[in-house]
């Protein structure tokens, strides 16, 4: 019982999703449009369940005084900070004047903003201390690159008009060849694994313990 | 200083190189070159060109802060350009910390042209299942989305008035991140529901989208801030993304040059290796 | 309201089609029709009920063609005619009556009968071959290079007397990339079993801890070396993307190992973990399906797993039935395409588009 | 220069700072910015889950709609919800598995149907080309050369013949069709990276020092 009632949830909501999508009659559609609703309640309900977890994991580090423990009150205080704030204002927690929007565009935002921006910095070191180009593969990756770094910017065109336009060419015919081969592929790859999963086929590691 | 002792240097030198190589064009504002549209910038520009005046059409600011300097300026451009043509704009957001940016967008450029929330457009927010928002949208937009940002009924919202599903729109208008975003709008809404779609994209993700052009699923692509500064080229409304253009060609240069320099440098140390 | 007078028609009526949509669930009729050159402001479409009396439906923009009415108040099988009254009434400008129409649900969207030829035929062969491999079938593949490299790897590391370093990427454990990566590190955990080399695992999610321990410990079990296995192996970092990267940076200044594997789901962390691999000297073989980050491992290692490749290694090692049936029949459906690709566009280049409209067809 | 006089355009300054400092290398104030970043964004997802999901679409109309338009079916993914929690309690965590069942049911097959229309059907049929356009020669061979790199590619990823001989050959033609494209990918990441550090100048330079107005 325990393991065969997840098999048949799996098989039936897969199953009418699948059929749904040829079949637009109401017998079908009826119950295949009522599921998709439900699992976007569900799929709600795991964020709330993920965040559980994060509170649970951090609580126990610090109570062990794990390696940077101090560091997760930080992570909780602002967790819970933001929690309290947004669920004190209610409805208005949107509004343009909320103190959770203050906490979104002042603390959430510039950080979020930062981090990816830290790559920058990276990319270029990394260009300088780890691009070999020590074979003919990798001769026509550095061409295709320096191609698409300075066609792609006004200075490629202020250079000569030929580089954007060689640049457009490469993203338009090989590149554009070899990501729909990988496209075709992963996709078959994405249909086996599916179908796979529907019918219940599929041993997944640790379903249980993946929290 | 040899080639060899510069594969020594400690790369925080080179960060500071790119800190300054985008630091003092934006400060000083020196002008390299004009901006020259794309035709997949055209294609995009065109796409909303095209549509009959008054016509709806939905707008998905998939992104989120963490790459507001690429996705930020191409979303004000798109809500200008539909705005100033006067469509009705049905917003919404796949990724959480995306419905402040639509505000943020729809409010500003609301304002400029006159344009009121509720009447002329409306914010519909977030809704958690990433694709699955977007084949429920098909069966029922106001079953999926019951209320708007503010929690307002949909019901009692005049721009939603005849919004059932896809078919009510005439263009899909998509702002995007990554995941979910323009692959799945393509795989879940486009073909299946014949909406035609136009996206403007991080770069990092543009190159896998153009299969999609050729094939027409996609009207038009604006690849990364550069194709941001072209879409407001065509516009003609310079913002952000034109002003970073300058900063933008010169790290690209910068960085280039430290492929060949490291290249250099690693063949000036290869014979100190052998022995 | 209108008054009735209005809907009476005209000398100059125009025809309009109303159609029950296709392909859809019912309750919906499209009409389409063609704009006269000199259009009212704005169209009135009304509706009735065969024999009833004519109500308005919606306003429409004056330079529309095309509608479709989808509303609550339409029956299936029930027979409606339309008709468009012009607004403002002067010129009077109303379209025929349309003829009579009777919406109904479908149960097959034809529009969708390429995908699902495709995709039947696609899960027949999958079964097929599953079921085959299942039966102890097992087909030849080809060497995937950096398979072979990795023992290759594992061995120099060992002359050299330094330790391996396996990083299963930053997905948890319900990716796919993830799961593979296990595979391959029960493989790779056998090889430093038998060559007594330092295996060094960091992960970055509880849950992958768990089953990347289990996986070492087997795999050193598998070649009775159990007793060389160490608790510390494999451990827990961060969660957190960029303390995970400045972690295991860390651990490569420190121990130095001679080889890197880097196995799994990566993000933007690919360029900063494989260019301190680098920059330390040691062999680095990568194998990632996320297409975005495999020019940073092309460049800055010495083999890289490129996406299916990176699969079909997993596979192979794994001799799981299910993955490997799976493969075969991926291959065997791009055999296919390849030739329905080279005969279509034979085809179309003799002036015969049919077989890409049939593909492209939605 | 104007600097700002807004408290919260500092806070946002120093944070940006703050994690800027990771440049020089792993610290204190790094770690905490990463760690309040990590809980704020958190806590943000919770609220916005719970308002514009679990409110809207499960709560108000299972409680607030009884009568004429109550949906009694909502009473299952709402106890679905529940399940989800059992797995905090040993014994009954097997229950939280037919909420994950729904899920793993509802995913798949929309991909199946979204990959196999859009990455499989569609991209075959756009790429049955003629290899021979009237008059334009150019197009002929992009169409020649599209085709080619594509079925190249495919025979790259084709794993049940050794690459030797003319396999062999086509499979190398496809290797560098894919480096040509990694190397495309290459150029546009460094293009993004850049984008995000000129947004970050930007909002230091204009908002917080008033060195410039953008």
């Amino acid at each position: 019982m325990k393991r065969e009632i997840p098999i048949l949830i799996t098989l039936v909501t897969g199953l009418f999703c699948l059929i749904g999508f040829f079949v637009p009659h109401p017998a079908v559609r009826f119950l295949y449009d009522d599921i998709q609703q439900w699992v976007i309640v569900i799929v709600g309900a795991t964020y709330v369940l993920g965040v559980a977890n994060l509170l649970r994991i951090n609580s126990v580090q610090v109570s062990q005084k794990a390696l940077d423990w101090p560091y997760k009150i930080v992570l909780m205080a602002g967790l819970l900070g933001m929690m309290a704030i947004g669920f004190a204002e209610g409805n208005h927690y949107s509004d343009d004047a909320s103190k959770f929007s203050w906490m979104y565009i002042r603390v959430y935002s510039p950080m979020s903003a930062t981090m990816f921006a830290l790559l920058a910095f990276f990319i270029a070191s990394a260009a300088f201390r780890a691009f070999r180009i020590r074979s003919f593969d990798a001769l026509l990756l550095a061409i295709a690159a320096f191609i698409l770094m300075i066609g792609r910017v006004p200075i490629g065109n202020a250079i000569h008009p030929i580089i954007p336009a060689a640049a457009d060419w490469l993203m338009e015919v090989p590149q554009n060849a070899a990501k729909r081969g990988i496209l075709i592929g992963a996709a078959l790859g994405v249909m086996a694994t599916g179908i796979r999963l529907i019918l219940g086929m599929e041993k997944t590691y640790g379903s249980g313990e993946s929290s | 200083m040899n080639l060899a002792s510069i594969a020594r240097l400690d790369r925080r030198w080179i960060f500071l190189a790119v800190g300054l190589l985008v630091i003092l064009p934006l400060a000083f504002g020196f002008h390299i070159a004009p901006v020259e549209p794309s035709p997949r910038s055209r294609g995009f520009y065109d796409a909303i060109e095209k549509l009959p005046e008054g016509s709806t059409v939905l707008l998905s600011g998939d992104y989120d802060p963490s790459t507001i300097a690429e996705n930020y300026p191409m979303h004000l451009a798109a809500a200008r350009h539909l705005m100033r043509r006067n469509m009705k704009i049905i917003a919404l957001a796949l990724y959480p910390a995306g419905p402040p940016l639509t505000d943020q967008v729809l409010h500003m450029v609301g304002e400029e042209f006159g344009k009121k929330e509720g009447i002329d457009y409306v914010n519909l927010g977030y809704k958690t299942g990433n694709e699955l928002v977007m084949s429920s949208m098909g069966s029922s937009i106001p079953r999926t989305f019951p209320v708007d940002r503010r929690g307002i009924p949909v019901s009692k919202i005049p721009v939603m008035k005849g919004i059932q599903n896809f078919e009510q729109f005439s263009l899909l208008v998509n702002v995007s991140a990554g995941f979910p975003g323009t692959k799945e709008w393509v795989q879940q809404v486009v073909s299946r529901y014949h909406l035609p779609m136009v996206a403007g994209v991080t770069a990092v993700s543009a190159p896998e989208y153009y299969p999609y052009l050729q094939t027409g699923q996609l009207k038009g692509l604006l690849g990364g801030m550069a194709g941001a500064a072209e879409y407001e080229a065509l516009i003609q409304r310079p913002a952000l993304a034109m002003r970073g253009m300058d900063a933008q060609s010169l790290a690209h240069v910068f960085i280039a040059l430290m492929i060949l320099l490291g290249n250099l440098a690693f063949l000036g140390k290869q014979p100190a290796r052998r022995a | 309201m209108l008054p009735l007078a209005l809907f009476a028609g005209n000398a100059l009526a125009f025809p309009i089609e109303a159609k029950d949509t296709p392909n859809d669930g019912g309750r919906s009729v499209t009409l389409t029709w063609k704009t006269p050159d000199q259009h009212p402001a704005r169209w009135i479409l009304v509706r009735r009920e065969r024999g009833g009396a004519f109500a308005p439906v919606v306003t429409l923009d004056g330079s529309l063609a095309r509608y479709v009415d989808e509303a609550d108040a339409l029956t299936n099988g029930i027979s409606y005619e339309y008709q468009l009254v012009a607004d403002p009434a002067d010129p009077p400008l109303n379209s025929e009556i349309s003829l009579p129409v009777i919406p109904s649900p479908d149960w097959l969207d034809s529009t969708k009968a390429n995908v699902l030829v495709v995709t039947v035929l696609f899960f027949i062969v999958l079964f097929f071959t599953i079921n085959q491999a299942h039966r102890g079938r097992r087909w030849t593949f080809r060497k995937i290079p950096g398979l072979v490299a990795i023992e290759e790897a594992i061995g120099r590391a060992t002359e050299m007397g330094k330790g391996v370093l396996y990083i299963p990427g930053v997905q948890d454990i319900d990716d796919i990339q993830t799961i593979a990566s296990m595979i391959l590190l029960a493989q790779v955990s056998r090889l430093t079993a038998k060559y007594e080399t330092k295996l060094s695992v960091p992960t970055n999610s509880p849950a992958v801890y768990t089953v990347a321990d289990e996986v070492v410990k087997s795999g050193y079990q598998d070649v009775g070396r159990a007793d060389a296995h160490q608790a510390d192996m494999v451990r827990y970092l961060t969660s957190e993307q960029f303390a995970y990267v400045a972690a295991v940076n860390g651990i490569m200044l420190r121990e130095r190992p001679a080889a890197n594997l880097l196995l799994g789901a990566f993000f933007a962390e690919s360029l900063l973990l494989a260019e301190t691999g680098h920059s330390i000297g040691a062999i680095q073989i990568a194998g990632t399906a996320n297409v975005h980050q495999m020019p940073f491992f092309v460049v800055a290692c010495d083999y890289t797993l490129i996406g299916e490749e990176y699969y079909a290694a997993s596979a192979l090692l794994s001799n799981d039935p299910l993955l490997l049936g799976s493969l075969k029949s991926a291959d065997t459906v791009k055999l296919v395409l390849i030739i329905v690709i080279a005969i279509g566009c034979a085809l179309a280049t003799w002036g015969n588009p049919s077989l890409g409209a049939w593909f492209s067809a939605q | 220069m104007h600097v700002s006089h807004d408290i919260g355009v500092w806070v946002a300054a120093l944070l940006t700072l703050g994690i800027f400092s990771f440049l020089y290398r792993d610290n204190p104030v790094y770690k905490f910015c990463e760690h309040l970043f990590v809980g704020v964004s958190a806590g943000y997802y919770v609220v916005l889950t719970y308002f514009s999901s679990i409110k809207p679409n499960l709560l108000t109309p299972l409680f607030q709609h009884f009568g004429e338009n109550w949906n009694c079916l909502l009473i299952i993914p709402f106890v679905l919800s529940l399940f989800l929690f059992s797995r905090f309690f040993p014994r009954g965590d097997w229950l939280s598995r037919w909420s994950i069942a729904t899920i793993l049911g509802v995913y798949p097959a929309l991909r199946i149907t979204g990959f196999g229309q859009s990455d499989l059907v569609q991209q075959v049929g756009g790429s049955i080309l003629p290899f021979w356009i009237q008059g334009d020669p150019l197009a002929s061979f992009n169409n020649i050369l599209l085709v080619l790199g594509l079925l190249a590619t495919l025979v790259f990823f084709f794993f049940s013949k050794e690459h030797e001989g003319a396999v062999g050959g086509v499979a190398k033609v496809g290797v560098y069709f894919l480096m040509v494209s990694f190397g495309a990918s290459y150029g546009y990441t460094v293009m993004a990276r850049v984008s995000l550090l000129i947004g970050r100048v930007m909002f230091l330079l204009d908002n917080w020092l008033g060195v410039v107005r953008f």
